[in-house]
């Protein structure tokens, strides 16, 4: 089955423009080499901390960024060879949600003209009047149909980017952050109305720093940091079998039993440092994760092979080649 | 909008007609001619059947001034708003979408032109290339201009900041689209109104001032409402309408100005 | 600490450098042969071109003039007073000028504050209020001001309370009357006290909610000192932005009360055509506006440490 | 007898509509109580009751506020009941100020939810701490009240500005400016909201380290997650009425229907944590 995502290899560069943007140009991995797939009919997380590049990596996915190394299939379709047409046609079949929805609606149009925009593009045969009404209900927003963004709250801006995502239909669903700032009970409905589109041939990518919440809604889950994933494993696994150090820091962060050493001072991420990202902070570190990076090694614990990968010489030594 | 803006815009839309049609109407047709009408034994009446506001010091019908008055202005303002705004939105649309050397290009032309004092500049023009209104306003709308481009390229640039266009492209909206409708027309048509509106208000300003002081401007026996009320002065006539007249009539209507560009204002804090 | 000031210094140069180039590009760009505009144009031809370097390409022209502006050489004077340097001429005026500009800009501000302080967020009565009076260009309100004094005090002496004031039929006499009310009417005419009514009261309203405001409330600490602080840089804002407006409106009170100061100077010389006199003390005017700014932006920087990083 | 904040029928209007119904809310010396509650369900308001921080008008109606701190007692409400019931409240919230300054800052100190803006953007951190010490007598430097608010280098910090300190250094200003003047109560705002969640755990564990110091905190939160691990007593809100309090510890098995909602909601997005 084709991936409804393939990222290989993806390398994204930020050139920090230093002083005075002329001496000192350091440019910065925000994406240092991650390879990530969506299959049909799966839901996977992505977790890590602010500024692991999580927010980057989905961008230059879909396209909307451009990056210096890697491969990206969406859809089927390798993502280099597609003219900005072509491009915009397969947007409606892979849609995203922003981190912050309020700032992704035109402060100028009602929510009644987003929608009727939206219903006019994705779907043009059927009534467009119809659609809207059909789809605000869904969402709970047809009370507010009127309303321009500003007088919206924050879960009722999200509920617009949803309606606006589902009358789209897509295969794919990008949501970025979709709970950030709502409180438990929002937070359970919004990530339902989301899910709305599950089904065989359809997939959903999950970003987020909350956990629990990825934990709830998705079957795998890969863990960022740094800008490369150190983690793969499927959700079922979490707590039970041994993880990256950082994850365990994570995991007993948001309250999971999880036995691990504490991390170190927060030392900032080693990016474009030779040897492992996760030098700094880590408890476990061993002579040779200063000299080479490790690569994400499966290991036979979780059900079924290849399921859980780590990238550390600690949890997954790896057998020199 | 608020009711009394809609009598802004009535007074407005009043002042323009006028404007207007005394510009295009040849001298000929119209039933008053500026020089002829000089009696000076009926200098100061009064307001009468005949004379709606009375006559001025030289006895001329002030109602007929004022109202040939509002062709010195309402040509050249409307030059001036369609110069700055076609000249802005093309400019702030350009830098707003393109960002980085165009949008820094428009911030350094906009504080430059910032720089030199709109009055002192259109002062200059017409020393240099001759007295005409049109000049006046040919100059003002060109040194407004990236005002104008600098505010449509705030607005656009707050938007994409935002990642409202990264969101519209990522939806599978077209680059013209977004754009065009979203950025120009939805979000931006309001700002430039209340732009074209304050220069109209600053061009009505900029003559009679000119008219007013003397020696630029509309000079006698042409009327301005500031030329107008230049020549009062010196006379203490009967008819105080000779004042009054266009006193209020230049105030009220830099005041409707401001008062339809603040209902432009639109209700949303983005 | 160095480098945002220089910044700043830049800023100034190729602000006032570009304004130069604009106030050349209205030379270069005249339809007809700016000489032959100058009464006296023919017989001193050979010396116009010279000076203004009208045979050579404008980059050349402006080139030229810019260099010798910074050594404080604007050429001289042809008909406003033929033969003196034009520096002599115009440095004096603008002292006067200044002793009017600054007090009508620090008048505007206060009256601004004052009237933020006391409405933010309450009555839009005195909003509206200001708006209305304010609105008048400046003339007008020279106009009515003077009419209306003229008119009291007719009335007065008909009455027979006083003789006939000095200040009467006020344009021509000299007096500090005439100044206090040059410097009122610039600081309210022209939609002057309106904006900065309306900003700072904006500001003020968004200070009252801001969260550390709040916080200090809650804290028991002193409101009024965290307030003002943080007004300060746009108040900054404010004052450089009305700047250019202020300079504008000189020229017009000036020359409508009679006072002697570069503005009037300026409309003689566009007046008698005296192109290196006008443009002289355009370039002037510009160089005060963009004083103006780098002041303001100095303050703002000195204030407010996110504005000094960002200018790093 | 222990320092004790105790405050009873608290009401709350804006305008007519009535945003806390009687809610009560006692707190001892070197206890951690959570008040727990939906957005909206009144929580802020009442905690802001405490300090009678201005709020929606006409505000706070009713409340017997009692501060008892070193055999010292406060009952800053006096006069309330009267000045409402005469229908001039004016006459109260006009004296408010004076009535409330021996405890705003003094007793009770605040953190808010957005820490990084609840400090002047404009001063740096060492300025605004010499504010809060010059309001009061104590004779602490500021670098030992920051120390005493959980930071290891102060001296680093002093220098700062707001917009320069991390999320986690940002709450740690807060709870040293809250403290600076040895306040024996504290109010936490949704102290963790917005922070990654190796910081959040620093700064409860931070709170845990203060209630063990002899202050009462009072953390306000909807994560009901961190509750059993951090407090020892959890009053839950629903719609302006307190619903139920109990031993944390017993959050998860009460029995009224509004808690049952609230830990379901969390448990299907928190999944396994509570």
């Amino acid at each position: 089955m084709t991936p409804l995502l393939a990222i290989r290899g993806m390398v994204k560069r930020y050139r920090n423009p230093g002083f005075t943007g002329l001496v000192g140009r350091r440019s910065e991995a925000a994406v240092d080499g991650v390879d990530l797939e969506v299959q049909p009919g799966e839901s996977v997380g992505l977790i890590g901390e602010s500024g692991s590049g999580k927010t980057t990596l989905v961008r230059a996915a879909l396209g909307l960024l451009d990056f210096e190394q890697g491969e990206v299939e969406l859809l089927g379709h390798p993502l280099r060879g597609l003219s900005k047409g072509q491009l915009r046609g397969l947007r409606g079949r892979c849609q995203l949600m922003l981190q912050s929805p309020d700032a992704s609606l035109n402060p100028g149009l009602s929510v009644l003209e987003h929608l009727l925009e939206s219903a006019r593009l994705h779907r043009p045969q059927a009534d467009a009047g119809e659609v809207v009404a059909d789809f605000a209900e869904r969402v709970g927003i047809s009370h507010r149909l009127a309303g321009l963004p500003y007088e919206l709250s924050g879960g009722e801006k999200r509920r617009v980017g949803i309606a606006r995502l589902l009358i789209a239909d897509p295969h794919l669903t990008v949501a970025d952050e979709p709970t950030a700032g709502l409180d438990a009970a929002l937070k359970a409905e919004i990530t339902d109305l989301l899910l709305a589109t599950r089904s065989p041939e359809r997939g959903h990518l999950f970003i987020s720093h909350d956990i629990p919440l990825i934990a709830y809604a998705c079957q795998r889950v890969a863990v960022m940091y740094a800008g490369r994933v150190v983690e793969e494993l499927p959700v079922s696994a979490i707590g039970a079998v041994q993880h990256h150090p950082y994850t365990s820091a994570l995991l007993q962060a948001a309250g999971f039993a999880v036995d691990c050493p504490p991390a170190l001072a927060a030392a900032p991420a080693g990016r474009g440092l030779p040897g492992c990202c996760y030098l700094g902070p880590c408890p476990l570190a061993l002579p040779c994760c200063s000299q080479q990076a490790p690569e994400l090694r499966a290991l036979a614990d979780a059900d079924g092979p290849g399921q859980h990968r780590v990238a550390c010489h600690h949890v997954a030594p790896g057998v020199s080649p | 909008m608020k009711a009394t803006a809609w009598l802004g815009v009535g007074l407005l839309l009043l002042v323009g007609l006028a404007g207007v049609l005394t510009g295009l109407l040849p001298e000929a047709w119209l039933p008053y001619d500026v020089v002829a009408d000089v009696s000076p034994d009926q200098a100061g009446l009064a307001p009468t059947a005949g004379h709606w506001l009375g006559t001025d010091h030289l006895g001329r019908d002030v109602a007929w001034r004022l109202l040939l008055a509002t062709r010195a202005f309402v040509g050249p303002g409307l030059l001036a708003c369609l110069l700055a705004s076609v000249i802005g939105v093309g400019a702030g649309a350009i830098s707003g979408y393109l960002g980085g050397p165009a949008s820094a290009l428009v911030r350094y032309l906009s504080t430059v032109t910032a720089s030199i004092p709109r009055f002192v500049l259109v002062l200059l023009a017409i020393a240099i290339n001759g007295n005409s209104t049109w000049l006046i306003g040919a100059v003002a709308g060109l040194a407004y201009s990236p005002a104008v481009a600098e505010a449509v390229f705030g607005r656009i640039d707050s938007l994409k900041r935002a990642d409202f266009v990264l969101a519209a492209q990522a939806h599978g909206l077209s680059p013209a689209r977004i754009l065009l409708y979203h950025l120009l027309w939805v979000n931006c048509r309001r700002m430039v109104g209340r732009h074209a509106l304050n220069l109209f208000g600053y061009l009505l300003l900029l003559e009679t001032t000119l008219s007013y002081i003397g020696g630029f401007g509309v000079m006698e026996p042409q009327p301005s409402w500031g030329n107008m009320l230049a020549f009062e002065f010196g006379y203490r006539t009967a008819n105080i309408w000779g004042v009054w007249a266009p006193a209020v009539a230049i105030w009220l209507t830099i005041f409707c100005c401001g008062l339809v560009s603040e209902a432009l204002a639109e209700r949303r804090r983005a | 600490m160095l480098f945002p000031i220089l910044r700043l210094l830049a800023v100034f140069l190729l602000t006032l450098a570009g304004a130069v180039l604009v106030i050349q590009l209205l030379l270069w760009a005249s339809p007809g042969d700016p000489v032959d505009l100058v009464p006296n144009g023919d017989e001193i031809r050979a010396q116009l071109e010279q000076e203004w370097g009208l045979d050579r390409p404008l980059p050349q022209r402006y080139a030229q003039f810019l260099g010798r502006a910074v050594r404080g050489d604007l050429g001289t004077s042809l008909t406003y007073r033929p033969g003196a340097t034009v520096t002599e001429l115009i440095l004096p005026a603008a002292g006067r000028s200044l002793r009017l500009l600054i007090p009508s800009l620090l008048l505007a501000m206060g009256l601004g504050i004052g009237l933020g302080f006391a409405t933010a967020g309450r009555t839009s009565f005195v909003r509206r209020l200001a708006q209305v009076v304010s609105v008048a260009p400046v003339f007008l309100l020279a106009f009515l001001a003077v009419h209306l004094l003229n008119e009291l005090a007719f009335y007065g002496m008909e009455a027979g309370w006083f003789g006939r004031p000095d200040w009467f039929a006020l344009p021509d006499t000299d007096s500090a009357l005439k100044t206090a009310l040059a410097i009122a009417v610039l600081a309210v005419g022209s939609g002057a006290l309106a904006e900065v009514h309306a900003a700072v009261e904006d500001e003020m309203v968004m200070l009252r909610n801001a969260p550390f405001v709040d916080a200090a409330v809650a804290r028991g600490a002193p409101v009024w000192k965290h307030v003002l602080w943080n007004l300060l840089p746009p108040l900054a804002t404010i004052a450089y932005g009305r700047a250019a407006f202020f300079v504008g409106g000189l020229v017009i009170v000036e020359k409508v009360l009679h006072l002697n100061g570069a503005g009037s100077m300026l409309w003689q010389a566009c007046r008698l055509r005296d192109y290196p006199v006008a443009l002289g003390i355009t370039v002037l005017a510009a160089a005060a506006v963009c004083g103006a700014r780098l002041l303001g932006d100095l303050v703002r920087i000195a204030v407010d440490p996110r504005l000094r990083e960002a200018a790093q | 007898m222990p320092d004790r904040l105790s405050l009873e029928g608290l009401r709350i209007l804006a305008g007519a509509k009535e945003l806390v119904r009687d809610v009560d809310l006692q707190l001892e010396a070197g206890e951690i109580l959570a008040l727990v509650g939906a957005s909206g369900s009144g929580k802020t308001l009442s905690a802001r009751a405490i300090l009678g921080l201005p709020g929606p008008r006409p505000g706070v109606v009713a409340a017997q506020l009692e501060l008892c701190v070193g055999g010292q007692v406060l009952r800053p409400y006096q006069g309330l009941t009267e000045a409402v019931a005469a229908g001039r409240p004016g006459r109260f919230w006009r004296r408010a100020a004076q009535a409330f300054r021996p405890i705003r800052g003094h007793l009770v100190g605040t953190m808010a939810q957005d820490a990084r803006g609840a400090l002047d953007p404009l001063w740096t951190v060492e300025r605004q701490v010499v504010e809060a010490l010059s309001l009061g007598d104590s004779s602490d430097t500021p670098a030992a009240v920051l120390g005493r608010a959980g930071f290891r280098q102060p001296q680093r910090v002093l220098g700062l500005y707001p917009h320069q300190l991390s999320g986690g250094m940002a709450q740690r200003a807060c709870i040293a400016l809250a403290l600076a003047r040895g306040s024996r109560f504290l109010i936490a705002d949704e102290p963790t909201t917005g922070l990654d969640p190796t910081v959040q755990e620093a700064i409860l564990v931070e709170l845990q380290r203060l209630a063990g110091e002899g202050i009462g905190v009072l953390l306000i939160t909807h994560d009901l997650r961190i509750v059993p691990r951090v407090a020892d007593r959890v009053q839950i809100m629903d719609r302006g009425r307190t619903v139920e309090t109990l031993p944390a510890t017993l959050l998860s098995s009460s029995s009224s229907p509004e808690v049952r909602s609230l830990i379901d909601a969390t448990a299907r997005v928190a999944g396994g944590a509570l």
